[in-house]
C-alpha cells in the first residue's frame, strides 16, 4: 500500500488561537511534518501538554490530546505512556510551563527516561498571562511584573536535561520547520526520553525575538555521546546553537508486566 | 456489632521489647483457634526503637472497633508508659501484668482500680538461652485467653517462619511454656463460653483491603508518592499489580501522581491513587482536571490528625470537607467512605466502578485506623457489578467526546480507536472537546457534569440502615463500628435507636436519606473531627429531618462506644 | 445603588479595530465631565488580535454593576458579534450605531427591535490622514452623551500621552470632531438631567485597589505566580512595593509563592499573594501550614470561571468552597469578600491586619469582574484600624510559642528577638511548638485555634445592611452591587427587601447574622455559581432564620438584575 | 569580649527522635560546631526544613526555626531572607524533600543565587515513611514498593545543582563531622546560595551504608570555578568524593529596597 501521507492530514480542524507570527504556527507544521513522514498511526498518536500559548498545539492536530494543567504535561504523559506503551507519546508546552511550574517533572522526566518526545516552545516569556518573565527570561528585560528586569540568570534547559538524564537533548528553532522537522523524527525514534527545547519567538510580547532567525545556527559537531562534552558545548554555546547535542544509548524505562496469575490466587495470601 | 463475648488486650513495652511481635503472634493464634479479633498499632515519635502499643480485642464473631476499656494489659515495661495511658483505659476489673524487675508500678495506671499482677517474665526469660521477656508475657495470655501450648507453637512458627534462626523459634516457644506455667489463675479462660468457627478466615488490614478491592474492580495502573498511613496500599499493590499484569510507578510527588494516573485513564487503564491529607491538597488541582476533562480515577484518602502535618499516625476524620468541596469551581464527584476493615474491599472496588461508569472522580475516605489496623475475619464476600466505561461503538464523521446525552454520559474514546481521536481539555469545552467561553457551553457542559451523578441509580449500598427507632444516629467511615456498638447498648437500656451508616457520601441520595429517617424524632450525628464537618454538610443540604444535634470530637484518640452512648441518654433527657 | 440616571454603553470590534481604546477615552473624558461609570471588557479566546468588547456604564453617582441591556451598543464592525451577543443584551429602545461600509447587519443584533444606525466611520475616517474608524464612532457617542470637544480632545490626549507620535492624537481628534458632526440627533444628550459632581475622583480597578489595600495595611512582602485574572495586582504592586521599601517575587509556582510568604510572614513582615482558583487548589496545603502554624499570610484569589483550567477570562463565584471547606483537618481561618470594586481597598487591608491580629490565614475572595473591571469613583475613605501582631515584650526563661492563652492569641517573637528562639511547626505541637501527639496537646491547640477567631470581635463591618423588609437577600462579593439594584427595583413594586452583603464569610458571626434577618419573612441566597455554596453553607450554620431559597447560576455571563428581581417576585408570589 | 562560644550553646533541650546511628546525628553536631566557630548569634539565625527524619532538625537547635511542609523548605527560607536579609538563613532536609517532590524549588533556588546554603540529608531512602526508594536510591535496591528495584538512574545533586546555577556546590560525610563543619562554615561564609549534599547514613533502613566511612574520600583538587571542569570532577567520581567541587563568586541576589515615597503619593496616580 503506498497511501499517500500528507502534514496537513494531521492538522484537526480547529484554527489556532495565536498571534499572527507567532513562533508555534512553524513548530505546529514541523510537527505534522515529522508525523507524515513517520506515517504514525493518527490513533496511535496522544499528543499531551499543559497550559498556555504552546499548550494549545494538541487541539491543532488530529491525534488524540490531552490539554492538561499548566506545569503537568509530563506527568500525564507519563501515566499515559506507562499504561499503554504501544502509543507514540508527545508532551510539548511552553518555557513557564515546563521550566517553572513543571520544573520538578523535567528533572524527574529526564532521569526516567521513557520512551516519548518532549518539545518545549521556548519564548523566554510567558505568551498566556500577557508578558511575564520566565525562567528562561534574560535577567535584565524589563516588564510589568519586573520593572529592571528579575536580575536572575536563565534556566539552561539543555544542560538540566543532561543533568538529570535526558538521553536525546536538541535545540531546534521553529523559523527553520525543515531542521526542526527533522530533530522532532529523530526525538520520537528514539527509544527513550527525547528532549527538544524550540527557540519559538513569541512576536506580541517579545517583538526583538524577531532577529533570532538571524542568530541562530546548525551545531557543526555530531552528538555527544559523552554527557561531559555535551556540557562543555551547551556552556559554550550562546543559546542559539540548533541540533542534536547529546544523544545515548540508554534502554527505555517501562514499568508493567504480564499477568501471571488471578486475583483468586492473590486472595490466598490472606487465609490465616 | 454483638459487644458480647469480647475480650480486649492491650501489650505495651519500649523499643526492642517486642510488643508488636507479642500482638501478631497471639492475634495468629487466637484466629487459628477459631476466633475473630481486631488488632491496631500505636506508637511514640521515633522510626525505630521507641515504645509502642497493640491494642486487641477478640471475640467469637467479627468485630471492627474496640472496647471503652481493656480487660488485658501486659506492659513488657513501664517505660513512657503514660505515653499510651490515654489510649489503652483501665477499669476496676482489669488485669494489669508486669513484670517483678521492672521497678515501681507507674501511678496512672492504677489509678482506675486495675488488679495488678506482678510476674517474674525478665527472670524467667534469662534461665532459657535466647529467651525473652515478652515471650513469657504472651505464654500468660495464652492461659488467660485459653489457648493451647500447640497453638501458640504454630503460631510463633509462621510468624517467625522466614527467620533462619531456628533458635529463635525454639527458644521463644521455650518461653511460651513458662508464661503458661507463670499463670496463677484457676478461673476458666476468658473465652471459655464462646463458640468457635470452623470457617476459614482472612486476616487483613484495611490498607490491603483497599488495595484488593482496587484490583478487583480492574485498577491496573497506579502511580502515587509514599505517605502515612497510606503507604502500605502501595506496598501491598505494587507486588500484586505486577502479578496480574498492572504497574505501580512511585511518582515524584503527588501533584505528579494524581497527572500520572489521569493519563493512564486517558489511555484506558481503569487507575488509582492512594494517599492522605497533605497529599490530597496537592491533589485537588488535578481531581478538577479529571473532573473537567471527565477522566475516571479514583484517590483513596487514609485520613490522619490534622491539619497540615498534622499527627500522620493517629486517625481522624477531618479530611470529609476537602474530599466535598475542596474544589476550584464546580465540580461534580463522589465521595466513598468505607464502613469497616473488611468493607474497604468493597468499597474500593465500588469507587472504581463507579469512576469508571460515570467517567468522574471518586475519593474514598478511609483513615488510620481502617488502614493500619488488621482484623481476623470471614472471607469478603464477591461483589460484582457494573465496572465498565462506556466506549463509542462505531464511531461516524464527528465524534463528540463531550457529547449531551440524555444520562449526562457521553462515549470515552480510547486511544487506539480509528476516528475516535479527539482533545480531553480541563478549559470550558463544547461537545466536541474544543475550548469555549461561550455561556451556553459553560451551562451545557457543567449540568451534564452534574446531571450525571444526579441521575444514576447508585442503588441499596449507599448506606447501611440498622434497627428503627425513635433516635437515628447518622455516620460514617471508621467511626460506625463503634456507633453501632454504642447502639447496641442504649437499645438494651430502651432507647430505640436505628444507625444510619452512610458510604455514599456524595452525592448524597437526599430521598433515600430523608426516607431512612421517616420515623425517627431525633438525629444524632456521630463523627471524629473537631468541626462536626459532616453534620454541617448533612443540614447544607437540608438531609437531616428531625431534630438534629452532632457528636463531633477531633483525635487522637479513637472514639469510645461510651462517650456516644452518654451523649445520646443526655439528647433523649433533653426532649 | 442608585439606578436612576444611568446609561449603558457598549463597543464591539475585531483584532486592530481599536474598541478597548476607545472605550478608555470615553470613561476617562466622562469622568472628567464630572461623572462616574464602570467600564469592563471581554474578548476571544486570542491572546492578541482578537475580537473584543467594552462596556461601559456611566451615572452622576457611584455605579458597580452593568445593567440589564445596554442604551448604545457601538460596532466598529460586525466581525465575531455573534460571541458578544448575549454579553450585550438590546432592547426595544436601544441604539445600534454601525459602519455604512460593513455589510449586513447580524440579525443577532436586531432581533429585540433595537432601532440601528448606520454611519460612514470607515469613509470619513479615510478622508483624515491617519484617521481611524474607532474614532469616528467615539465623536458620535461623546455627541449622544453630550461631552465637549475640548474634554474629549484632553482625554485623548492623556491616554496617548505616552505615545511619541502627535500625529496619532492629531488625526484622532480630528476623526472625534469629524463623528460629534455625524451624529444626527437633535434630542438632548442622556445626560442632560445629570448632576455633575466636581470633586476629584479615581479611576481604579478591583485588582489595582486590592494591591492599595495590601500597601495600607502594611504588606511589604509579595510572593507570586502569575495567573489570569490576578496578574494585575502583582503588576500594580511590583513597581508600587518598592517605592514604599518592599518587594516582589516572581515564584516558580504557587506552591513556592505560598511557602516564600510564609517564610516571610515568620520573619515579621506581613505578607501577601494574589492568585486564582487553579493556584489557590495548588495553595491549599501552604495555607493549612500556615493556620497550624499560627503564621499570618493573606491570599486574594480572583476568582474566574471553573472548575479546573475552566474560563480563565469570565466570572465566577465558584471558588466559594475551596476558600472555606479545601483543607485537609480542621483549619480555622479567615474568608472575606469585597463588595464592590472600591471596596477591595478595605477589604483587602482588613484581611491583612486580620491575618496580623489572628495569626492566621485570610483568603480574600475577589473575581475577575471585581478585578478587572474599573470604576470612577469618589476616593476611598482612609480607614484605620488595628494591624499589629502581638510579639513578645520581655521574653523570660521559657518562652511559649504556642501559649495557651484566655484569647487564644499567643506572642510571636520575631527572628532577631533575644531568647524568643523556637521552631514554628507544621505537626501538632505542644505550647513550645515541640511536636507532639498526645491528645492533650492536640485538643488544646485545635481549641486555641478556633476559639482566637471565635473569641475576636470582628465588628460592624461584617456586612453591609441596606433597607427593611418581609424579605431579606442575602449575598457577597461581585454579584451584591446588582443584587441592591435589583432590590431597589423590587421596592418600587412594592416588595419591601433588606439586602444583607456579607464581607466576614467564615467565621460567620451567626448572632449578628441572625438578628439581621429577625423581622424578615424570607430569605433568597444569590450568588454566581452553580451549586449554591454561599446557601448551602449558611444552611449547614443554621445562618437563615426564616423560610429560605437559593438563587444561584454560573458564570459566565454576569447576574442581571432583571432575573434577580424575576426570582424574588416568584418567590414572593409562592408565599 | 572573648566569650567562648561552644557548639552545645547551639543544642536545643529536645532530644531527637532519631534511631541510634543515624547519620543525622553527625550532621546536628556539625551545624552546632560551625555556629560556635562562626559565632552566630543565636536570634539572627533560622533553620528550615521540610519534613522527614532529617527535617526534624530545627527543633534541635536553640536558633530560629521553620519545620515546614514536605518538599518546601527552600521557598519558606527564601521568603524568609527576601524579607530579612540580615538573617543567617539555613535550610535542610532530606534527599526525598529535596529531590523528589522539592525538586523544582532546588532548581530555582540554585538559579536564584540567594545568600543562604542548603544542606541536604541523603541516606538514598524515605526514613520517615519506612523504606521507599528516593530519587537517589540505587536501581537496584529492592523495597516493599519496588521489590525488583526501581530500574531508574540515581538523581545527581551535585550535577543538577551545578547545571541550575548553583554557585558553591559541596558533598559532605556525616561520619566525618570536622570536614563538615568546614564545609558548613564555607557554605555559610560563601555570599549566594551555597548547596551542601551530606552522606547521611540511614542504619536502620539502609544498614549497608554503614560502609561508607570505608568509602568516603577527600576531593584532592581545589573547588574549580568552572562549570565545565566541575561538571567533569563530579561525572568522574563515584559519589564517595566530599569537599567543595565547585565555588564561584557570583553576586547574591536579593530583591526588597529602600522606601523612596509615602503611600498617600502612590494614591495621587489614582486621580481621574
Ligand atoms: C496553576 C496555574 N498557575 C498559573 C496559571 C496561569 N498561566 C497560564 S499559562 C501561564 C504561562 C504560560 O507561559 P508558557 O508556558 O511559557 O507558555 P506560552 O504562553 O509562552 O506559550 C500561566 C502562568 C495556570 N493556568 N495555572
Ligand atoms: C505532601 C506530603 N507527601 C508525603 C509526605 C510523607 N512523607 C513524610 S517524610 C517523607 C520522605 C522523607 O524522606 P527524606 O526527605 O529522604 O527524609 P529522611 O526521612 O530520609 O531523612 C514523606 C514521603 C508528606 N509528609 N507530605
Ligand atoms: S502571545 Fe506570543 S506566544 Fe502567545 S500566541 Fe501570541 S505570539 Fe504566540
Ligand atoms: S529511619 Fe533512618 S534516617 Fe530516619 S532516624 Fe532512623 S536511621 Fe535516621
Ligand atoms: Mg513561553
Ligand atoms: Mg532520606
Amino acid at each position: 500500500m503506498t497511501e499517500i501521507v500528507k502534514p496537513k492530514d494531521y492538522k484537526s480542524a480547529i484554527k489556532p488561537i495565536w498571534c499572527p507570527g507567532c513562533g508555534d504556527f512553524g513548530v505546529l507544521s514541523s510537527i505534522t511534518r515529522a508525523f507524515a513522514f513517520l506515517k504514525l498511526t493518527h490513533e496511535q498518536t496522544a499528543v499531551v501538554s499543559g497550559i498556555g500559548c504552546s499548550s494549545r498545539l494538541p487541539a491543532y492536530l488530529d491525534t488524540y490530546g490531552f490539554h492538561g494543567l499548566h506545569g503537568r504535561a509530563l506527568p500525564v504523559a507519563a501515566g499515559l505512556k506507562a499504561a499503554r506503551p504501544d502509543l507514540t507519546v508527545i508532551a510539548a508546552g511552553g518555557d513557564g510551563d515546563g521550566y517553572s511550574i513543571g520544573g520538578n517533572h523535567f528533572l524527574h522526566a529526564c532521569r526516567r527516561n521513557m520512551d516519548m518526545t518532549y518539545i518545549v516552545m521556548d519564548n523566554n516569556v510567558y505568551g498566556m498571562t500577557k508578558g511575564q518573565p520566565s525562567p528562561t527570561t534574560a535577567p535584565d528585560w524589563p516588564s510589568k511584573l519586573a520593572p529592571h528586569g528579575t536580575g536572575i540568570r536563565p534556566f539552561q534547559p539543555l544542560a538540566i536535561a543532561l543533568s538529570s538524564g535526558a538521553s536525546f537533548v536538541a535545540r531546534g528553532f521553529a523559523g527553520d520547520p525543515a531542521n526542526l522537522t527533522r530533530l522532532i523524527v529523530e526525538a520520537i525514534n528514539h527509544p527513550g526520553f527525547s528532549f527538544i527545547e524550540v527557540l519559538s519567538p513569541c512576536p506580541t510580547f517579545r517583538p526583538e525575538q524577531k532577529e533570532w532567525k538571524h542568530a541562530v545556527r546548525q551545531w557543526q559537531e555530531d552528538p555527544a555521546d559523552d554527557p561531559v562534552a555535551a556540557a562543555g558545548r551547551i556552556h559554550a554555546d550562546d543559546g542559539m546553537s540548533t541540533g542534536i547535542v547529546y544523544l545515548s544509548e540508554l534502554p527505555a524505562w517501562q514499568p508493567g508486566s504480564e499477568q501471571s496469575t488471578s486475583i483468586e490466587r492473590l486472595e490466598q495470601a490472606f487465609y490465616v | 456489632m454483638n459487644n458480647t463475648n469480647t475480650v480486649s488486650i492491650a501489650i505495651t513495652g519500649s523499643g526492642g521489647s517486642g510488643a508488636v511481635t507479642t500482638g501478631m503472634i497471639l492475634l495468629k493464634a487466637m484466629a487459628q483457634a477459631g476466633f475473630y479479633g481486631i488488632m491496631s498499632r500505636s506508637s511514640g515519635p521515633q522510626i525505630r526503637g521507641g515504645e509502642s502499643a497493640v491494642l486487641m480485642r477478640f471475640s467469637d464473631h467479627e468485630v471492627y472497633s474496640h472496647d471503652d476499656s481493656f480487660h488485658v494489659l501486659l506492659c513488657l515495661d513501664w517505660l513512657k508508659i503514660e505515653r499510651f495511658a490515654d489510649e489503652i483505659p483501665l477499669h476496676g476489673k482489669s488485669l494489669l501484668l508486669g513484670d517483678t524487675d521492672a521497678g515501681e508500678i507507674p501511678g496512672i495506671l492504677t489509678e482506675g482500680g486495675a488488679e495488678s499482677l506482678l510476674l517474674p517474665f525478665k527472670k524467667r526469660a534469662g534461665e532459657i538461652e535466647g529467651g525473652r521477656s515478652n515471650m513469657i508475657g504472651l505464654g500468660v495470655l495464652a492461659m488467660l485467653l485459653g489457648i493451647s501450648a500447640d497453638l501458640m507453637k504454630k503460631a510463633l512458627q509462621e510468624i517467625f517462619g522466614h527467620k533462619k534462626d531456628r533458635l529463635i523459634i525454639e527458644a521463644s516457644a521455650a518461653c511460651i511454656e513458662q508464661g503458661m506455667k507463670l499463670h496463677p489463675f484457676t478461673r476458666p479462660p476468658l473465652t471459655a463460653a464462646w463458640q468457635i468457627s470452623h470457617a476459614q478466615r482472612w486476616n487483613i488490614s484495611g490498607n490491603e483491603a483497599a488495595g484488593l478491592g482496587a484490583l478487583k474492580a480492574g485498577v491496573r495502573f497506579v502511580a502515587a508518592y509514599p505517605i502515612t498511613p497510606a503507604s502500605e496500599i502501595l506496598e501491598w499493590l505494587s507486588p500484586n499489580l505486577e502479578k496480574v499484569g498492572g504497574a505501580l510507578l512511585q511518582a515524584e510527588d503527588e501533584l505528579a501522581s494524581i497527572n500520572m494516573i489521569i493519563g493512564a485513564s486517558f489511555g484506558g487503564v481503569p487507575a488509582l491513587t492512594a494517599t492522605s491529607g497533605p497529599g490530597l491538597s496537592l491533589m485537588m488541582e488535578g481531581l478538577g482536571l479529571a473532573v473537567a476533562s471527565e477522566t475516571p480515577v479514583v484517590v483513596v484518602n487514609v485520613m490522619r490528625g490534622g491539619p497540615s502535618t498534622g499527627i500522620p499516625t493517629k486517625s481522624e476524620q477531618a479530611d470529609l470537607n476537602l474530599a466535598l468541596f475542596g474544589f476550584h469551581g464546580d465540580a461534580p464527584h463522589i465521595v466513598l467512605a468505607p464502613t469497616h476493615i473488611k468493607d474497604c474491599v468493597f468499597t474500593v472496588q465500588w469507587a472504581s466502578c463507579l469512576a469508571e461508569q460515570l467517567q468522574t472522580v471518586t475519593i474514598v475516605m478511609s483513615d488510620q485506623f481502617l488502614g493500619q489496623s488488621r482484623a481476623v475475619v470471614d472471607p469478603p464476600q464477591d461483589f460484582s457489578m457494573p465496572c465498565e466505561r462506556m466506549t463509542p461503538s462505531a464511531i461516524e464523521e464527528s465524534y463528540q467526546r463531550y457529547e449531551l446525552t440524555e444520562n449526562g454520559i457521553s462515549a470515552m474514546s480510547i486511544p487506539g480507536t480509528p476516528r475516535g481521536m479527539y482533545t480531553a481539555d480541563g478549559l470550558e469545552h463544547g461537545p466536541h472537546g474544543t475550548p469555549s467561553s461561550m455561556a451556553q457551553d459553560h451551562l451545557s457542559q457543567m449540568s451534564k457534569r452534574r446531571d450525571k451523578l444526579l441521575k444514576y441509580d447508585f442503588g441499596e449500598r449507599w448506606a447501611e440502615i440498622e434497627g428503627a427507632g425513635d433516635t437515628a444516629i447518622v455516620t460514617w467511615g471508621s467511626v460506625s463500628s463503634v456507633v453501632q456498638e454504642a447502639a447496641q447498648r442504649l437499645r438494651q437500656t430502651g432507647i430505640t435507636i436505628r444507625v444510619i451508616t452512610v458510604r455514599l457520601l456524595m452525592p448524597l441520595p437526599l430521598q433515600a436519606m430523608k426516607s431512612v429517617q421517616k420515623d425517627t424524632k431525633r438525629c444524632i450525628v456521630v463523627e471524629q473531627n473537631q468541626s462536626g464537618q459532616f453534620y454541617h454538610y448533612l443540614k447544607g443540604l437540608d438531609a437531616l429531618e428531625s431534630q438534629s444535634s452532632s457528636f463531633a470530637r477531633p483525635g487522637p484518640l479513637l472514639l469510645r462506644a461510651d462517650e456516644i452512648v452518654a451523649f445520646v441518654e443526655q439528647q433523649v433527657k433533653h426532649d
